[in-house]
């Protein structure tokens, strides 16, 4: 009887699973993101998830969705784990999501190979595969507004403006604090290109995954080799750790800038007074003073229906992830545009990528006027290279910091098709593009 | 290969028993050993003979057991010399020992817990197997023929021991006594010339010692090896063993057949305990 | 009932050396066999061989390669993901460098480089024992991991500092890369588990093993049975890392399709393989096996069958109560059964042997 | 085999091949600095770019050497603190503690949170909560000790060592999980404050150059002894110190004179959990805290090696030792490889010193019987 019992429950579980097919109600898109909520890199993964789903929730509630249709959003936890994130991406199929939204580089990885051949766009904000801006080579991938050789880039005209121009950074060094692994070693090529060009040094100073909070020593070579400004390339628990031993070794923590995704509010907060000053880039404002977060406020988290406390709301990663949710209903947009359908395809979601267009009239319509700079998406350019600009902490919160400025894409672009050329040619057997292009003209 | 091993199964051996003055075939001479400040052996000489059953007797701390490890090379003593059948040596690693021909038992059974009877004496033949790793990946052909032939030997020595029903048993959950025949048998199953047994007979009561007395004397008798043990049971001793070695304190006190030994009057103060 | 043994004598040592001297247990690999090769390929979904099948056997061939050493030769290693990753690299440099080769010899003798480092970092446990080993071995796990992103050479200069694989075909069909079904990707690493697990048998039941096993329970008794504790101990290292290391291969050949080292060879995954060698059972190749499908499948399990029957479980909630599970699994297990799945396993069988009687 | 007999007594001869090794790397050395001086190695000579340039280095900027020793000695002090708490389980109930480094998260956690959950309660914030936190956490330490004894080691008595320590890794997943579902997986920024810890720095112009030395470092190594000096005490002069060492040389014999383990585990436990607490405070201050702090005790394990598993006085000065010795290493000798040498120099330290001493550095050869 018990052992029936069990066998039932058995069966219907594989039966379950090998179906592969949840029941799917119709007339709503499923859009399953990945989000790391637990793990080494939670503190990250929390608002990101949270700005994400808040702008889902409102769309749905405001707007009644994308056009009438309803968007079905789900997260499928990882933990930052590549193991489970292709769970997540066999799950994200299964379910008949429209996107895969890894959220993280390993992730990104193991699913850039089976995008085209699963027919999954796959959508990496301003990380993974830099060369996968390339659409002729990667045309299931995208990876708007900007790569980490754009960052790098900006970093570098920032530090050009700020030494009085590109000419005034012959003799000067620069140092590249960054986590040792592919993620933080990305800006590398880049810098080095760029060393090259105007005469600056480069110095690296890696910090491997398990010493992330362990930086003394580094920072002692920082005092003593002595550069003139710090690119950060950190993650997680590294960030605060670093703006810290900053102000710890006596380097002006003004003179460090992070990559966007050191610029958490919780990177800089902890630091406390010895934080002022402290930068990062970004590509989209922080806090809540536009019509659109407040939307989400009045329609979500007044309501309860957040799972981000209502003061992190507006926060940097907060907004990051807000961000996605807005550059993939405006996809859905494009997309049932394109298509004349309501419910669309993940195939259809390409093409709705592809045609990713957000002038600056556009943000003004999304009630987020100045929010982000314009992305233009292509077939050819998958990425956009658009601008960033600087946050400054000032003690307490993210001010912004500098205009928006651009990348040096005369110098990153040729990278770019270089690694995408690269990629193909090692991955033996890589297709060539087939898929059509809705606005080639 | 296999008529080898059917040749030295245990059945078939037939050996005279051997002379009582045979040659010599270990030969300890002025061995000193200590732990730090501790002398465990000062100054001790004495000969095993081809075919004897040797004892080597004193109270507790005298210094046996690590006169045991000497002779098999897991201890490196400071002073002295050892030959082994015709060998000098000093040092040398306890596998080199165990390939020259000497094989032991332990005061406290040092069986392979894991292991099963037939595995724990088939370690035994460690040496005597010579197929080479790759023909143990395949483990068919000659790799499982000389572990045939192996097995037969071990089951010849199983017999032997009378160990047949434990035979597939973790030898961790044998009682006692049982765990001790099979640790001789393991001893047997390296074929040495010289047998070490540290107190054979520690723990049993009088049938199982009585077993192990047969084992002793038969194990001459059919195989023609040398022994020597340590025991504290004087009557075992006595009737077991041609000549007596006995040590106190590190030191050699006396040497002799068991009638000379019982006689010596240090020994006698020896055990009795008389202040020195 | 039909689980017994009566009847069937053994009329040579042959036989009685049989890795299966039962009659139903033959069978009944047979009929695993079977089903491995033609059942699940053909009943299973993408997503149960995705994220089941094809995991459980490289942590299975991982389990095998560690449990040699843990199980049967009784060194504690930490440093199973660090072998790992040499095989992976190691494939992935054979293979650019010889094409023309067939992937399925590379991933094999990918196997090799990690036996030799293996063997480099195994000599430590020549003077040291238990857990100072088990620290020594750390310092392979931390120095390989730091290798695999610092070599770029190890990478081939790639841009985004991982392997990439490309596809590779076995008699016209694709086996790697992202055109590989799926099935023959899970039907490789089985073949490849199979023939490895064959070996790894022959290995524990023969010599080999007894010495192996000897070196655990006494080593000194075993160094004067003759054995040489440098060579057992060595030999250990370099078939355990040999295993590793093809586990290595296979997971990012025919698993995960391109790595990040950082993560994916990292001290966690070193943890989960030692999970499953102890929850398995330590000595027992089987074991290996059970301990895999269960440390893989559970998460899984847990995160998406809850759901699927009804039970809402979403999100990181079900990554807290996941870990805990796990955790208290591990603690269960190890009170009701130190010795393992394997050893439940065992008594199963003992039970069916004896049915309908309880003793 | 060789003939050749051994030498009567330690003799001479001994004496010199025991010291040969010694001999010939100080000759080798002493060999280098002369090429060095010749120039007949230079820099960009691996040579010289491990045996010179490092010493020259230091020689050259004094104050940065003793900055790096002291930051070494800080990090030092923290590890051993680590290596303590799996010194103190270690010693009394056989268990190799891998939990420890999440009990140190755990610890921390729960002092940031409850203080937290009480300032969000509307408790006045400052000391007085902090010192309410503090011990309620305690308190939840000492319910976590009572707990793992329960459920976790009273039924695993009389284990293999290796199933006990898996135990402690099954320990360390459901404390993981549980920690993030209570608390949160967001980062959080210890108390240093409220709990009265200086955040000031000094600095002291010497050398010709400036040392900085942050008053919580100051605070950090003062806390430490004092807890240190305080476990010293309590396990010489009282009776369940004596009990705990009677537990450590032997289970039975402990048994035998009518000391229950039980309420031994659970106190060594509780030790190690106030360890735990204190490691937790002084690393949140330094960075904050979070689950990633967890890897950090890993680096406990090389001072384990160094110091022996059972000795605190190994932990305090192995912990030392890979504490000044990484940041030098990392600090001189790192930029040969690229910096980021840290995560694996601390092992490499200690397989060297294995490889001189075996036994570890407090550790005493041990005489194998059979």
């Amino acid at each position: 009887m018990k052992s029936t019992r069990v066998l039932t429950a058995a069966l219907t579980l594989a039966a379950a699973l090998s179906a592969g097919g949840w029941a799917q109600a119709q007339e709503q898109i499923t859009l399953v993101s990945n989000t790391y909520r637990t793990g080494a890199f939670a503190g990250s993964g929390i608002p990101i998830a949270d700005g994400m789903r808040d702008f889902i929730t409102m769309i749905n509630a405001r707007d009644g969705g994308v056009n009438g249709v309803k968007i079905a959003f789900e997260e499928c936890e990882t933990g930052y784990d590549t193991k489970k994130s292709i769970e997540c991406y066999e799950q994200a199929r299964a379910k008949g999501s429209v996107m895969y939204l890894p959220w993280s580089t390993g992730a990104t990885l193991a699913a850039i190979p089976r995008a085209h051949i699963d027919k999954m766009p796959v959508m990496s904000m301003a990380y993974g595969l830099s060369a996968s801006a390339n659409g002729e080579t990667f045309p299931w991938i995208f990876n708007p507004p900007l790569t980490y050789w754009d960052g790098a880039s900006i970093a570098v005209r920032y530090f050009a403006d700020r030494e009085g121009g590109f000419d005034k950074l012959k003799g000067k060094t620069i140092g590249l604090v960054h986590l040792d692994a592919p993620y933080g070693k990305e800006p590398i090529p880049v810098l080095d290109a760029l060393a090259k060009e105007y005469g600056f040094t480069l110095k690296l100073y890696p910090v491997a995954p398990t010493e992330m909070q362990n930086q003394s020593s580094l920072w002692l070579s920082i005092r003593r080799d002595r550069p003139d400004w710090i690119y950060l390339q950190g993650w997680g628990a590294m960030n605060p750790t670093a703006v810290r031993e900053a102000g710890r070794a006596g380097f002006p923590v003004d003179k460090v800038l992070g990559v966007w995704w050191s610029g958490g509010d919780d990177d800089a907060r902890p630091a406390g007074p010895a934080g002022k000053g402290y930068k990062s880039l970004s590509w989209h404002q922080v806090g809540t003073d536009f019509p659109l977060l407040q939307d989400v406020i009045k329609h979500v988290v007044d309501k309860g229906q957040s799972q981000s406390p209502k003061d992190k709301v507006g926060d940097s990663l907060y907004n990051r992830g807000l961000y996605q949710g807005v550059l993939f209903v405006e996809a859905v947009r494009n997309a049932q545009k394109l298509t004349g359908k309501k419910v669309i395809t993940a195939e259809d979601m390409r093409r709705g990528l592809e045609a990713l267009d957000i002038p600056a009239e556009r943000w003004k319509a999304l009630g987020l006027e100045g929010f982000g700079a314009p992305v233009k998406v292509t077939c050819a350019n998958h990425n956009g290279h658009n601008d960033a600009f600087v946050l400054d902490w000032d003690g307490t919160k993210w001010q912004k910091g500098s205009s928006w400025l651009k990348p040096l894409s005369e110098k990153v672009q040729p990278l770019i098709d270089q690694a995408a050329k690269d990629y193909a040619t090692q991955n033996s057997g890589w297709p060539k593009r087939s898929e059509a292009c809705d606005q080639r003209s | 290969m296999s008529d080898a091993m059917t040749r030295m199964a245990p059945a078939d051996v037939t050996m005279a028993a051997p002379a009582r003055d045979g040659e010599v075939l270990l030969k300890v001479e002025d061995v000193s050993l200590s732990f730090g400040g501790v002398k465990a052996i000062q100054g001790v000489s004495f000969d095993i003979r081809k075919g004897e059953i040797r004892a080597i007797i004193g109270p507790n701390g005298a210094g046996k057991t690590s006169m045991l490890n000497v002779i098999n090379g897991f201890y490196h003593p400071q002073q002295g010399r050892i030959t082994f059948k015709g060998n000098v040596r000093s040092a040398m690693r306890p596998h080199e020992a165990a390939a020259g021909g000497i094989a032991r038992t332990f005061q406290n059974v040092a069986l392979f817990k894991g292991m099963s009877t037939i595995d724990n004496i088939m370690a035994g033949r460690s040496l005597k197997m010579k197929r080479g790793f790759g023909w143990q990946l395949w483990r068919g052909g000659p790799a499982l023929a000389e572990d045939v032939a192996h097995r037969r030997f071990v089951e010849g020595i199983i017999d032997f021991l009378e160990i047949q029903a434990i035979r597939k048993q973790p030898v961790g959950r044998l009682p006692y006594g049982l765990q001790k025949r099979v640790e001789l048998g393991r001893a047997l199953a390296m074929e040495p010339d010289l047998l070490l047994l540290d107190e054979p007979m520690a723990g049993m009561n009088v049938e199982e010692k009585e077993d192990m007395c047969r084992f002793i004397l038969d194990t001459r008798e059919q195989f023609g090896t040398t022994i020597a043990l340590i025991e504290h049971d004087m009557g075992v001793v006595m009737d077991l063993s041609d000549r007596v070695v006995v040590l106190d304190y590190g030191r050699k006190i006396a040497d002799g057949t068991p009638d000379e030994v019982k006689a010596d009057q240090s020994v006698i103060d020896a055990y009795l305990g008389v202040a020195h | 009932m039909y689980y017994r043994e009566t009847g069937q004598y053994k009329t040579s040592y042959i036989g009685d050396m049989a890795v299966f001297p039962i009659r139903q247990d033959r069978i009944g690999i047979a009929l695993i066999l079977l089903a491995a090769y033609v059942g699940i390929p053909a009943l299973s979904s993408e997503f149960v061989l995705k994220t089941i099948m094809i995991p459980s056997l490289v942590f299975a061939l991982a389990a095998i390669g560690l449990n040699i050493l843990v199980g049967y030769t009784g060194l504690i290693s930490l440093g199973t993901a660090g072998f790992m990753g040499v095989g992976a690299y190691a494939c992935y440099k054979l293979t650019l460098a010889f094409p023309e080769i067939n992937i399925v010899v590379w991933i094999i003798a990918s196997g090799f480089f990690s036996a030799a480092i293996g063997v480099l970092f195994g000599l430590p446990s020549l003077r040291i024992k238990g857990f100072y080993l088990a620290v020594a071995t750390l310092a392979a796990q931390f120095f390989l991991q730091w290798s695999f992103v610092r070599v770029p050479w190890l990478f081939n200069y790639n841009t985004s500092g991982s392997i990439e694989v490309p596809t590779r075909t076995l008699m016209g069909v694709a086996i790697t890369g992202p055109t590989a079904s799926l099935e023959a990707k899970y039907l490789i690493c089985l073949t490849i588990v199979v023939l490895l697990t064959w070996l790894a048998s022959n290995l524990v039941h023969g010599r080999v093993g007894r010495a192996w096993m000897a070196v655990r329970d006494m080593d000194i008794a075993a160094e004067l049975m003759g054995i040489k504790l440098f060579e057992a101990k060595l030999l250990a290292f370099a078939v355990s890392s040999f295993y590793c290391g093809v586990a290595g291969a296979m997971a990012v050949f025919l698993w995960l399709g391109g790595a990040e080292a950082g993560t994916e060879f990292s001290i966690q995954r070193s943890f989960v393989i030692l999970f499953i060698v102890i929850i398995g059972g330590l000595g027992s190749l089987i074991g290996s096996f059970l301990g895999a499908a269960l440390l893989v499948a559970q998460p899984t399990i847990l995160k998406f069958g809850l759901p699927a029957i009804g039970i809402p479980l979403t999100g990181a909630n079900a990554e807290h109560i996941n870990s805990m599970i796990t955790g208290a699994l591990i603690i269960f297990f190890l009170i009701v059964e130190p010795l393992g799945l394997a050893r439940l396993w065992q008594i199963t069988k003992q039970k069916l042997r004896v049915w309908p009687f309880p003793y | 085999m060789s003939d050749a007999v051994i030498a009567k007594g330690d003799g001479d001869a001994a004496r010199w091949r025991k010291a040969l090794p010694a001999l010939a790397t100080l000759g080798a050395l002493a060999a280098i600095v002369a090429a060095a001086m010749t120039g007949v190695i230079a820099r960009g000579n691996l040579v010289y770019d491990v045996f010179i340039d490092p010493f020259i280095a230091i020689a050259s900027l004094p104050d940065l050497f003793v900055q790096t020793v002291w930051e070494g000695f800080v990090a030092g002090v923290l590890y051993a603190l680590i290596a303590l708490g799996f010194v103190l389980i270690y010693k009394a109930s056989g268990v190799f503690n891998f939990a420890q480094g999440i009990m140190v998260v755990f610890a921390a956690l729960t002092l940031v949170g409850l203080y937290e959950f009480m300032d969000n309660a509307g408790l006045p914030a400052g000391g007085f909560l902090a010192l309410l936190a503090l011990v309620l956490t305690l308190a939840v330490m000492f319910a976590l000790a009572v707990t793992v004894e329960r459920v976790v080691l009273r039924p695993l008595v009389n284990q293999p060592e290796i199933i006990l320590f898996m135990a402690t890794f099954g320990l360390t997943y459901v404390l993981i999980g549980f920690g993030e579902m209570v608390f949160g997986g967001n980062p959080k920024v210890m108390i240093t404050q409220a709990l009265g810890l200086p955040t000031g720095v000094s600095d002291f112009a010497i050398l010709g150059g400036r040392v900085s030395i942050q008053h919580l470092d100051v605070a950090a190594a003062i806390i430490a002894t004092t807890m240190i000096a305080c476990l010293a005490f309590f396990f010489q002069y009282t009776r369940i110190g004596r009990a705990l060492r009677a537990v450590a040389d032997s289970h039975k014999a402990a048994l035998s004179v009518g000391i229950t383990l039980n309420q031994i585990w659970i106190v060594v436990w509780f030790a190690a959990g106030i360890v735990a607490l204190v490691t937790g405070i002084m690393w949140g201050a330094r960075s904050d805290v979070s689950f990633a702090l967890d890897i950090i005790a890993l680096k406990a394990l090389p001072v384990l090696i160094l110091g022996g598993f059972t000795s605190i006085p190994g932990a305090i000065i192995g912990g030392l030792i890979i504490g000044i010795g990484e940041k030098l290493g990392e600090f001189y000798w790192g930029p040969l490889f690229g910096n980021g040498i840290e995560t694996w120099f601390a092992y490499i330290i200690a397989l060297i010193f294995l490889l001189f001493r075996p036994h570890g550095l407090f550790g005493e050869k041990i005489i194998e019987r059979i």
